[in-house]
């Protein structure tokens, strides 16, 4: 038995000893330089190189999330408290400035704005836009068929009945998805503070956008003139907001607006 | 003797006897035109006319500089109404000029015309081309003098000109081949002496094979012109199948039919080129093929540019009450309209009007793999993978399994059982593709 | 960098359910998947696992933080193994036939990822009491759904329960289940469906 | 066909005309009727997924035919009741899943019908129950339904009952035979006792085995039927059957005492069945032509190797399932090269 | 023709992934893409011949020889580890794209369960010192075999229609149950 048991810890402690020696000296002579940051998340990541972030192990995943090629949620091992530390190493959860929202510009939805054939392929926006622009008549608006309420990360547009996208600003966080998925360009990020917008993009002749739909900008200028030009311009067809100027209280021109595209959004304390 | 053609492809019904027994017809000049000033690929053209101005047919009213450009020319003679945005055939508004008809209708031709084209030089014809605003009739619109300028350390030794038609319903360029032969002929001599070459091929479809006896006729003592019948097969007409089929040269992906020595062109901008350097005609007026089964009167129309396609079909006795969809070129690669307020434009070369009949929805299936779309494609893609990456958005698959090489004949999409969109999906994920390189260029 | 304030109850809870390391994180697969045949053999190896995560959680919170971080990792794996190998033995010497059965999934408890995982994101880094009582509940949880799958699968795989008849004598076995088709599939439905549940409470 | 289409609207034109729409409209005002917008190609072929499904019924019957025949009205209830648990089991999770209805597709009946061709005449009817849901549940729904799927959903259903009750699925009855005596197949009896069977009988099906696969006469019929129509690729049964036929003469002349002979294995088991109907299902197998030369070619090298030194008598069922397995990766490394790319240097 | 045995066996008939169960925490975090799959299954591959040779000189010469073999899993795992740890700085070293390609898989090899089952297997084994490196080489071929059809068929189900709870872990492991079915097909060969 005494033997047993100095075999062991002098084969063990061998053994041990011997790679021990070996890494020492392998990590100073085969030493790497390599970007600080990844020693820093490896450090707090789990290190169990269980491989289930789809990276040949926790090392591996760190350099990948340095290089901005992975997303830290596919880590489901890692705990909140690490992934706010990692985040922050990386820099991610940086706010800068004040929260922007995706405002929609568009009324026309079903039944205001003119259907000009019926169509029929792939039920995307962007699709559509290839094919003719789609149902409705009207080429600058909202197309209906929901890209970025697909879009949207985090469940904060949806479709009005009438088939125009609504923003819930309390869970838009601003990241723009939208803005891209969108096809005509209808949405656009604003300032949380800026409420009164012109809600279509319709540059064409008054005459056809009139024909065309119900809440278009026909560019009458009586926003303009109810303000005397401050806070309210008209280029090319469409009315649009000076947010220097005008914030808040802009109740006049929205009332006289002949169309009521002109629009409060949100409330003034929800920031 | 078997017919030359390419490998894969569909054979779609024909439905061209509606038409091509029908000799050109010409139309009587539309009370408005709307001109739109860009109906080229490349720069748009800069109107150079204002509001109000009175024009004569044929007067320039718009032009755009750079290397690939072209020139747009009034159609009618009479007042400039209006320069703004209207609708445009291809679904966007764009800018067009607008002339009411008035007064006496008078053309102004081309001016600086030598006497005898054979002794014209190379660069004045290719100047004539240019100010004639003559481009690619068959559909593309790709400027016309400059495919027939090619770059330096180019060498070209064949021309082919496309009168293979391959679209069902169209004989637009049938029946010009019948009728115009010899301005044809004149337009293959012209673009020979320009490109230097010693020989030419006329592709065409033996679906028309009086066509074929009426050039070969026609030809009989130029020997370096050679009339080939090819096999009636889908997308025959596509440049690159075309020049497989005729000399079994392979176009690279991503290259020009001028990357293996050959340049194509058309039946109709052939002979406009002929109109042009040896009558002074610039292109003012193309032959449209208005047909299917929700016309009244399918015709051959010869028309002036930017008659809106209401007056067209008016003048074909108009449409039938189960019209459904009105699509400018042919069915198998045009574009479904949603307006007659649309104008006729250079690359209009049908209008296939077609009732319910022919377009009833069919269910969507999913894709079960069965390769329908494999075996028809002519550009060797799998159309099935293409159009699902598209569709889920992995763009760099798509890319690498070829999704830019496509060119949208449409052959993938008719035989599919399953009725998936694979055009729409593929085009939508090309263009993502293109936006994407785009932006990383630009930044 | 730990909050503090984290509820001691909350450190056991997590394991059993919101970071369940079967069915949440898919980690120790290998054993789940191998030894869940019968009921006693599921059991049987969560206990050693629990042994072990316990026991190493236990040294390692204590010894934390005497260890160089350089060697850490080693170090882990040598106290894990001891631990394991205690366990191996243990089981070995009192109940050969579960020994035998287990096969050489005991001894592989060493590279199971819980365990290191466990280690390196929460014992070394957290006191003794909230080390042993996070142990305790991720080897709980993971021999609850050991149990389950076990429990499923030698049901309907051989008609017995713990080694009990509990089918009716005209019941035709699927074999399947307690062949590997059946641990994969069957794991694959489970992890499908506490997503599915997971996905319907957070609703 | 065609000659029709084109006559139609022809000769509408020429018949007066009944309200000619829209011209009496001056050009400025706007049509007022919706027209369709869709993508290009604006005509389509005359296929259908519900017509292909329709079609590889139409070809499995000369086999079911042959089934009843020799397997009795016992193998028409096995029939139905595959054929209606598929397609219930497809209605109810389309159902769960809250998806549109896809049984009008005709696929689950494909899958049932195949399904019990595969299967013993003595199989009790709970045990088919469980393979059609297999299939359509494991097989097809969890990939996402029609198309999605990896493995052929009707040997995927097979593969389970086989692990899940391998006696009753390794029963097999006398053909023709009113109390279902017990024998062995072909392939059985060869590989226990070395004795082979008469051709005739083979090739007729008047042997022990599947209630669709003993038959090689109706699966030949039902084959070409489908290969003529090009709903099922050509080159995968000329693969499979040749490489099958080639490796297995191979062995055959090293050892024929040892070893069947190529004709014996060509019409014994599941063979015909498989390769006709099962390695032929468009969504499990490669999508290019050059795909389905290696799909065939490895399906039979796998069968000849499982028939002659498995533990089993039979493995088209394994052969085929570790083809489909293979499937993506032949597609992917089979992709046919550009227009343009091989030629231009 | 033993040595032929012993391969398929491993390599086939007990597939590690789909038979034993061995090496399935990387079977289903490494099987996303094809590229990472080839790569990690060469990476392993290398890794079990090594282990082999070195697992079986060290069970004959020092746990054997001094009849220590209750420490058989404190001496793998270390020799394993230390082992992975030398290959992967050398690598490093010595080539970057080699890195690249095989290196960076190898810290997730060290908890690879498959690892240590090979040398424990091994010792139950009884083999010389040639079968042994086959028996690893085949090992870590089954292994690749298995995650290289597994990233062609995930590569695949991007495209599918997966329903939401199945997801991810739930739709491999099933697709794993599939191909074990299949591979049953092996059972009884040799």
């Amino acid at each position: 038995m005494n033997t047993a048991l100095l075999y062991s810890i002098l084969s063990m402690g061998g053994i041990g000893l011997l790679f021990s020696i070996l890494i020492a000296l392998a990590n100073k002579k085969l030493h790497v330089e390599e970007d600080p940051r990844i020693g820093q998340i490896s450090e707090l990541l789990p290190n169990a190189n269980c491989g289930a972030c789809g990276f040949a192990g926790c090392a591996n995943f760190a350099e990948a999330l340095v290089g901005g090629k992975a997303d830290l949620s596919s880590c489901p091992v890692t705990g909140n408290d690490a992934r706010e530390v990692i985040a922050r190493i990386l820099g991610v959860d940086v706010a800068t400035g004040e929260r922007q929202v995706a405002v929609v510009f568009c009324r026309g939805g079903d039944g205001i704005v003119a259907r000009q054939a019926e169509y029929r392929g792939v039920a995307t926006c962007s699709a559509a836009q290839i094919v003719g622009g789609g149902e409705r008549a009207c080429s600058y608006g909202c197309i209906g068929l929901g890209d970025c309420v697909v879009a949207c990360p985090f469940d904060a547009i949806h479709m009005n009945p009438e088939r125009i996208p609504v923003v819930d600003r309390a869970k838009c966080t601003g990241c723009g998805k939208c803005v891209t998925a969108c096809p005509r360009g209808v949405i656009e990020l604003h300032p949380i503070s800026h409420h009164v917008f012109v809600m279509c993009k319709n540059e064409d002749n008054p005459k056809v956008s009139r024909s065309v739909c119900k809440h278009a900008c026909l560019a009458c200028m009586i926003c303009e003139r109810a303000v005397n030009g401050q806070g309210f311009k008209v280029v090319n067809n469409l009315a649009r907001v000076d947010h220097a100027v005008y914030t808040k209280e802009l109740v006049l021109p929205t009332e006289k607006c002949p169309t009521k595209c002109i629009v409060i959004v949100g409330t003034a304390d929800e920031h | 003797m078997s017919l030359k053609t390419f490998a894969k492809g569909v054979h779609p019904a024909e439905f061209k006897s509606l038409s091509e027994d029908k000799p050109i017809e010409k139309m009587p000049l539309p009370s408005e035109v709307f001109i739109p000033l860009q109906q080229h690929i490349g720069a748009p053209c800069t109107p150079v006319v204002e509001k109000g101005q009175m024009v004569k047919t044929g007067q320039v009213i718009g032009k755009s500089g750079g290397f690939v450009s072209s020139t747009i020319h009034a159609t009618i003679t009479g007042k400039i109404k209006t320069i703004e945005k209207f609708p445009h055939p291809l679904g966007i508004n764009v800018p067009m000029v607008n002339i009411m008809a008035e007064g006496e209708e008078e053309l102004l031709p081309l001016e600086n015309l030598p006497e005898k084209w054979e002794n014209a030089s190379r660069e004045e014809i290719l100047d004539i081309i240019l100010r004639a605003g003559i481009v690619g009739l068959g559909g593309a619109a790709f400027p016309t003098q400059v495919k027939l300028n090619p770059p330096k350390g180019k060498s070209i030794d064949t021309f082919i000109v496309n009168g293979c038609e391959c679209e069902p319903f169209l004989t637009a360029d049938h029946r010009m081949m019948l009728e115009q032969s010899q301005e044809l002929l004149t337009g293959i001599r012209i673009i020979m002496k320009v490109l230097n070459v010693k020989r030419t091929f006329i592709g065409i479809e033996a679906n028309k094979m009086n066509a074929v006896d009426t050039l070969r006729q026609a030809t009989k003592s130029f020997s370096e012109i050679t009339v080939v019948p090819l096999k009636v097969k889908y997308p025959q007409g596509a440049e690159k199948m075309l020049i497989d089929a005729i000399l079994n040269r392979h176009v690279p992906p991503g290259g020009l039919p001028l990357d293996v020595g050959v340049v194509v062109q058309n039946v109709g901008t052939t002979i406009a080129i002929a109109q042009a350097v040896t009558a002074g005609k610039p292109l003012i007026e193309r032959v449209v093929t208005v047909t299917g089964d929700a016309i009244n009167e399918p015709k051959n129309v010869l028309v002036r540019i930017g008659t809106s396609f209401q007056q067209l079909l008016d003048f074909c006795g108009g449409l039938t009450n189960n019209a459904a969809k009105i699509i400018m070129g042919g069915p198998m690669m045009g574009v479904a309209q949603s307006s007659l307020q649309v104008p006729v434009i250079k690359a209009t070369s049908g209008i296939v009007c077609l009732s319910d009949k022919y377009t009833q929805a069919k269910p969507i299936y999913p894709c079960i793999q069965c390769g329908n779309c494999v075996s028809a494609c002519p550009m060797n893609l799998l159309p099935t993978r293409l159009a699902r990456y598209a569709e889920v958005g992995n763009l760099i698959m798509a890319e690498n399994l070829g999704i830019l090489n496509c060119i949208e004949c449409g052959s993938c999409a008719f035989v599919c059982p399953a009725h998936i969109p694979l055009v729409q999906q593929i085009r939508l994920g090309k263009l993502q593709i293109n936006e994407l390189k785009r932006k990383s260029k630009s930044i | 960098m730990v909050k503090a304030k984290t509820p001691l109850y909350r450190e056991f809870t997590k394991g059993l359910w919101r970071e369940n390391p079967i069915l949440r994180m898919v980690l120790g697969t290998c054993p789940t998947l191998a030894v869940t045949t019968t009921a006693i053999n599921g059991i049987s190896m969560g206990l050693a696992v629990l042994f072990t995560l316990v026991m190493s959680s236990l040294i390692i919170s204590l010894v934390r933080k005497q260890i160089p971080n350089e060697v850490r990792i080693a170090t882990f794996i040598v106290i894990i193994a001891t631990f394991v190998t205690v366990a191996d033995r243990t089981i070995a010497a009192f109940w050969p036939a579960v020994s035998k059965s287990l096969g050489p999934f005991v001894p592989l408890i060493v590279v199971n990822c819980i365990v290191l995982a466990r280690q390196e994101a929460f014992a070394s880094k957290n006191p003794v009491g909230r080390s042993v009582l996070d142990a305790l509940g991720m080897s709980v949880g993971f021999t609850l759904v050991l149990l389950i799958l076990a429990s499923i699968r030698e049901i309907i795989g051989s008609g017995t329960w713990f080694g009990m008849q509990i089918m009716p004598p005209t019941y035709t076995s699927w074999m399947v289940m307690v062949l590997p088709p059946g641990a994969f599939l069957m794991l694959g439905m489970l992890i499908a469906f506490s997503n599915w549940l997971n996905a319907k409470l957070e609703k | 066909m065609e000659e029709k289409i084109q006559k139609v609207p022809a000769g509408e034109s020429q018949m007066p005309k009944v309200a000619p729409a829209k011209t009496s409209e001056s050009p400025s005002k706007p049509e007022k009727r919706a027209f369709i917008l869709s993508s290009s190609p604006h005509i389509q072929a005359e296929e259908d997924v519900a017509k292909i499904m329709r079609a590889v019924v139409y070809a499995l019957l000369p086999t079911a035919v042959f089934g009843i025949y020799f397997f009795g009205w016992r193998a028409l209830v096995m029939m139905l009741v595959g054929i209606a648990a598929a397609v219930l089991t497809e209605a109810l999770l389309n159902l769960v899943q809250k998806k549109p209805q896809t049984i009008s597709d005709g696929s689950a009946v494909v899958t049932g019908l195949l399904l019990v061709l595969t299967l013993p005449p003595s199989l009790p009817y709970w045990m088919i129950i469980v393979g059609a849901f297999v299939a359509i549940f494991i097989g097809k729904q969890l990939f996402g339904g029609l198309g999605y799927n990896i493995f052929n959903p009707a040997l995927l259903g097979r593969a389970f009952l086989q692990a899940s009750f391998p006696i009753p699925m390794t029963t097999w009855t006398m053909p023709r035979t009113i109390d279902a005596i017990t024998t062995a197949t072909p392939l059985g009896s060869f590989k226990f006792e070395k004795t082979l069977t008469p051709y005739l009988n083979l090739f007729m099906g008047n042997v022990g085995g599947c209630v669709g696969e003993t038959s090689a006469l109706a699966i030949i019929i039902g084959g070409l039927f489908l290969l003529y129509k090009k709903y099922a690729d050509w080159r995968i049964p000329v693969s499979y059957l040749t490489t099958v036929a080639i490796f297995g003469s191979l062995f055959w002349l090293i050892n024929p005492a040892k070893y069947p002979d190529p004709i014996f294995h060509l019409f014994s088991g599941g063979l015909m069945l498989g390769a006709f109907f099962m390695a032929t299902d468009m969504v499990t197998t490669p999508v290019t032509p050059k795909g389905s030369w290696i799909f065939g070619i490895g399906a039979g090298i796998i069968l000849v190797i499982i028939r002659l030194f498995g533990g089993l008598p039979e493995g088209v069922m394994y052969s085929i399932l570790l083809m489909n397995a293979f499937t993506p990766l032949i597609n992917r490394y089979t992709r046919p090269k550009f227009f343009g790319e091989a030629k231009h240097v | 023709m033993d040595l032929i045995i012993i391969f398929i066996s491993a390599a086939i008939i007990n597939n590690y992934v789909l038979v034993s169960f061995l090496g399935i925490c990387p079977f289903i975090g490494v099987s996303k893409k094809l590229g990472s799959a080839i790569s990690m299954g060469m990476a392993t591959t290398f890794v079990m011949t090594i282990t082999a040779a070195v697992a079986w000189l060290i069970n004959k010469y020092i746990l054997i020889g001094l009849h220590l073999e209750f420490l058989e899993i404190v001496a793998f795992i270390l020799v394993i580890a230390s082992l992975v740890q030398l290959v992967e700085m050398f690598i490093k070293k010595v080539s970057r794209p080699l890195y690249e390609a095989l290196g960076i898989f190898l810290p997730l090899i060290t908890t690879n369960c498959a690892i240590l089952g090979l040398a424990l297997f091994l010792v139950m084994k009884n083999y010389n010192f040639i079968e042994s490196i086959v028996f690893g080489f085949a090992s870590g071929s089954g292994f690749t075999l298995a995650l290289v059809i597994m990233a062609g068929i995930r590569e695949e189900l991007e495209l599918a229609r997966v329903p939401k709870p199945f997801q991810g872990a739930p739709i491999t492991l099933i697709v794993a149950g599939c191909l074990a079915l299949a591979f049953m097909g092996f059972a009884g060969l040799i």
